[in-house]
């Protein structure tokens, strides 16, 4: 089933599908493995799986530290994919990678969708890859029923959100704000209008992400989007608090 | 370039969807600006008022008669205003973000002479200017810092990765996608996403255009081949471009040698084996990397040659042969660095002085009837506390250490 | 000047025996050059080519709203060779040395950058050199004492008397009634015996003939005033010489105000009562010094201008009324480099900003139709010691601090 | 008597004179008043006495310390002239004062003249006037019959060293080579032909100065010239070993 559709089922019975967000290795994949049974239990519906990179441009203090981190203690894309195709084993909700363009450029773009689609990934986030830089890149997405995430952000016109629209497949990924990933974002009128010009540029589900950080944002959320992201503040908090904190807090945001 | 902003295999622009319409505008006003000979000559003549343009070309005549070869020539952009090529891309940029409306300009620095150049401009052309830099840096450029922070700019010390220049410009692209509307990121050399990277090669044009001039006035006709040492590229972009179509002229890029070139700590992306392609800081290009594409650590005694990648028209221009790549090693440089203040009494750059080491190896096999260019980037001044200290400067270390005593003690 | 090299009641060659006959071929060899054209262009050529000639003249608009008043435009001597206009005299005088062929070269200086230009001019023209410099002036320009020393100098710190400049110079006669064969002492001001005075002078004209003509081209018309630090007077007869005749150009000299014109810690010859006529170091002038004619102790922030004597030609220009003079406290200078960094960008020497402090007290009050011409000597650079020691930076002591643990630990 | 003949009569007796120099004030006018009764109680002919100034650029470091150090200590102008007119009383040799031309200048020419005629001054030896910047001074000397002492070096031509002649009384001063004091010289073969040189150049008598220090010196000197100049040798000694080991220093140099 491809993963809007699995999107669209779930959001028949809930009024808005939570992502999360943890770093692969960070701070070891045991405790990747025993937060994300957490979050499975909890009633996440979709995992996003960073594989670290040297150069995370477009995060933050947290997420950039959790790549350096894990690269340090020796992380290799090839765990990321034996540990991906682990999780979609244990697991039924969908799984996406997200990464940067030069770890999916240097393993080989086709060897690495199918690598991908062998471990059932189900969609691909890759910041730093528009799709004019992506033309083989969203041809293999089609070949292998990868979803390619497509980014909104508020800086993009009404045109450029067709255009992104076009070549996305699963979820738009709309950025809360300008900045990079883990600082709050104000979810004001500024941000209504530009989820609304969101909404009338795509028909696909809409995720919002950077800066979701309690139960209040998720609710200010729903109506507006499909689905909220948590990203950062999981990431602090088993870093703080251990894994064990994160079932009570995905639990608490719906 | 084509549309996509790729040179050959090269280049292009992966940047975050955020940065999509500001690099729209900032690629229609950066073609407004080629297309209108006023920009151009605005730019002349700033430079010409402001910074010290043309920079002479200085021949070298001591050097010549000790390697006993062709005639060398040194184009001194050491000469403009902050001391190195920097500037003409800068006050470019500048007049650039002037037309834009921008508030507020960032830059990452390595050598600490882009920042220097972009404080700089910032405080002629009164825009709030942020500057990150590698800690590493810092420590090994503090004068430069000094000044920056003395011209109103805020430095910003970048304590991740390998805290060099690759890791200050991952943090400068964290501060455009957060103040993407009022700031214009000032980047530093030639390389970067489209249209940086020819963007930047067009302002530092003017200094092969001028050294094309100067040569044929003092030599007689074009030379036999022209140096530049390679960090991002723009240095070596700006002198090479003019002779590029010239069929007799040789153009030499030289880069970072480091320890040596099977050391593993060098900074050398074209000329060994070590670097592979990839797409890292916006673009494409040969990265210093390992199999899973993390970027590796460089290392070179020059901060500014100290990074990871290269310009993309440089990684074209050496798949098609066009330039040639060496690389000189940290002693070397030394060396030639030595060798040119006591013949010359001209002080280049670290950097610059690995343009010197590459052209020392092999002007003396060259005919006495022709000449080559060597393009002295910058002057050294910045560098003295690498060079004193590489030099193992007594009195240079018992002045360091009483000044030291008597912050301490009070 | 007259035959005994006065200008007026000043000036003249009090000079030991031992140095007459080389003063008659020195005095000979300038009437030669003075008169030769071909000399003239020689000269310009090497500065175009070596040096940055013609420096640009840079209209500061930042500062010319700021103050309101007249348009300033600074004259960039900053952007030579070795960072001052203290190259023009040493490349002239190198010139005159090869035409001697004298072998060896001596150098008095006070800020470091005379002694930097002659290290400089002696590596080019492969040349011997020893710099005398007073021990505190080592200490305050440390990093031009290393430069110096890396291009094949030798520096000598000299602990006589006041440990300045003028002690340097006693010391370099010392050297000079020595070595007298085959050395010329290359005097870095527009003092000392005749001809002295007037040669540095004309090689210094340089800065106002390409100043004046900038000026008209720029402004349309000569400008209201010309201001120059003075320390001995070599970059004020400079810029002043060219203008010497034009009827409605004010010049203005500022002299080194130091801790306030009543403090007795200063060095103002001439604009305030406390100097008085006296003969020393070959030539006679208005000296700081006592009753007795024993020479005071002097003081600036700037080395350069921490002086007892000053140029006998501007002493007759005073007296004349030609060349007002005006000085600046070291709070008003640094006053006045904190804004022009800010504001222009620019890192003036701390000798030269006590022309911008002169300037910035009066030009509010002229008429936006006019324009002033701040003469630039030399940048900043050279003074990061005494710069970020002044402004007390943390981060710069926090630096330097550290530096000299890690020298102190092996 | 004038200074000239004065040597004059005195070379009759001997076959060659001795003149020593002191810098007054250096280390006390005390020690000066012990070291030059010494000095004559040996014979010494002439004594050069040198009011320290600030800037003696003609002179090497033992003097130069010298001039420093009784600057330092508070020695005035005013205290030179007293104490020479009491040594002008005391002894019966001609005393000169050795000074740079700005503390007579700024004494005032004329006033320093009058004073010094009223001490009973014979000479002046102004190492930085030389006679094209002296008109004045030169005028002042022949009205207040005070010995213009001018100076010949190695480097002075044969038209010069006539030149200067001219305009000198007492006796020249040839320095015995390049250089500052203080340096020990050689008097070698050029060194004769310097001074035969000289000899041709004036009627005067010859004093030779730079680096003379010992006997051998003195006796080399012989036949050549007429006065021998010790000067920062007797000052180092003072310096070094006291006041008393100057008189057996001087009674050993002839
Ligand atoms: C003096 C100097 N030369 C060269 C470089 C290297 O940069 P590029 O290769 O872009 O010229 C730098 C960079 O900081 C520099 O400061
Ligand atoms: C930059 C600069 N300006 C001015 C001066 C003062 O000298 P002058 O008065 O001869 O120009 C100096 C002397 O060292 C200097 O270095």
């Amino acid at each position: 089933m491809q993963l809007e559709q699995q999107l669209q089922e779930k959001l028949e019975t809930r009024d808005i599908l939570l992502m999360t967000h943890i770093v692969l290795g960070y701070p070891s994949f045991e405790v990747n493995r025993e937060v994300i049974r957490q979050m499975v239990n909890e009633g996440v519906d979709c995992i996003e799986m960073q594989i670290p990179f040297s150069e995370p441009m477009a995060d933050g203090p947290v997420i950039l530290k959790a790549n350096q981190d894990s690269l340090a203690a020796g992380t290799t894309v090839e765990e990321c994919f034996s540990f991906g195709a682990e999780m979609v084993q244990k697991h039924t909700i969908p799984f996406l990678f997200m990464t940067y363009y030069n770890i999916i450029f240097k393993y080989g773009e086709e060897a690495f969708f199918k690598r991908a689609a062998e471990c059932g990934i189900r969609g691909f986030i890759v910041p730093d890859l528009p799709p004019e830089m992506g033309k083989t890149f969203l041809e293999l997405a089609d070949r292998y029923d990868i979803a390619p995430i497509l980014i909104f952000a508020p800086t993009s016109t009404d045109d450029r959100m067709k255009q992104l629209s076009g070549y996305g497949r699963g979820f738009i990924y709309c950025v809360a704000r300008r900045g990079v990933t883990g600082k709050k974002s104000d979810f004001d009128h500024d941000f209504d209008s530009y989820l609304a010009r969101c909404r009338t540029a795509t028909e696909l589900p809409l995720a919002v992400g950077f800066g979701i950080q309690s139960k209040e944002d998720i609710d200010a959320l729903k109506g507006k989007a499909d689905m909220a992201v948590i990203g950062s503040r999981t990431i602090k908090l088993v870093a703080t608090e251990g894994a064990d904190a994160v079932g009570p807090f995905i639990a608490g945001l719906r | 370039m084509d549309t996509n902003g790729f040179f050959g295999n090269w280049g292009g622009a992966y940047i975050p969807e955020v940065l999509h319409q500001t690099f729209q505008e900032l690629k229609e006003e950066y073609a407004r600006c080629r297309k209108d000979p006023e920009f151009w000559q605005e730019y002349l003549t700033l430079m010409s008022t402001y910074s010290c343009r043309p920079t002479p070309l200085t021949h070298a005549e001591n050097l010549s008669r000790h390697f006993g070869g062709a005639d060398i020539y040194i184009k001194r952009e050491d000469l403009n205003h902050t001391g190195a090529h920097k500037a003409n891309n800068v006050m470019g940029q500048g007049l650039l973000v002037k037309r834009m409306g921008k508030k507020r300009v960032i830059a990452e620095t390595g050598a600490g002479q882009h920042g220097m150049a972009t404080a700089t401009m910032a405080a002629k052309f009164g825009l709030d200017c942020t500057i990150y830099m590698g800690e590493e840096d810092v420590l090994r450029q503090r004068p430069n810092v000094f000044w920056m922070e003395k011209m109103g700019a805020t430095v910003v010390p970048v304590t991740d990765g390998s805290q060099t220049l690759k890791d200050a410009i991952n943090e400068a692209f964290r501060d455009w996608v957060t103040n993407v509307d009022d700031t214009h990121y000032v980047f530093g050399t030639a390389c970067g996403p489209a249209p940086f990277p020819e963007m930047v090669s067009w302002f530092q044009s003017i200094i092969g255009i001028e050294a094309a001039e100067q040569i044929v006035k003092y030599h007689g006709k074009m030379p036999r081949r022209v140096y530049a040492c390679v960090g991002g590229g723009s240095n070596a972009m700006g002198v090479f471009k003019r002779f590029l179509d010239e069929d007799d002229v040789e153009l030499v890029g030289v880069e970072a040698g480091g320890h040596g070139a099977d050391s593993g700590a060098h900074a050398i992306r074209l000329s060994s084996p070590d670097a592979t392609p990839g797409v890292a800081q916006g673009y494409k290009t040969m990265f210093l990397q390992d199999n899973d594409g993390q970027m590796k650590q460089t290392h070179s005694v020059a901060a500014g040659l100290d990074y990871v990648g290269v310009s993309p028209i440089l990684s074209d221009l050496w798949e098609q042969k066009k330039v040639r790549f060496e690389s000189a090693t940290d002693d070397e440089v030394m060396a030639a660095l030595d060798l040119t203040m006591k013949l010359e009494g001209i002080i280049p750059a670290l950097e610059s002085s690995h343009a010197f080491a590459g052209a020392f190896k092999e002007v003396g096999k060259l005919s006495k009837e022709d000449a080559i260019i060597i393009n002295q980037s910058g002057r050294g001044d910045k560098d003295i506390f690498t060079i004193a200290h590489a030099f193992e400067d007594p009195s240079w270390k018992k002045f360091i250490i009483d000044r030291g005593k008597e912050y301490s003690s009070n």
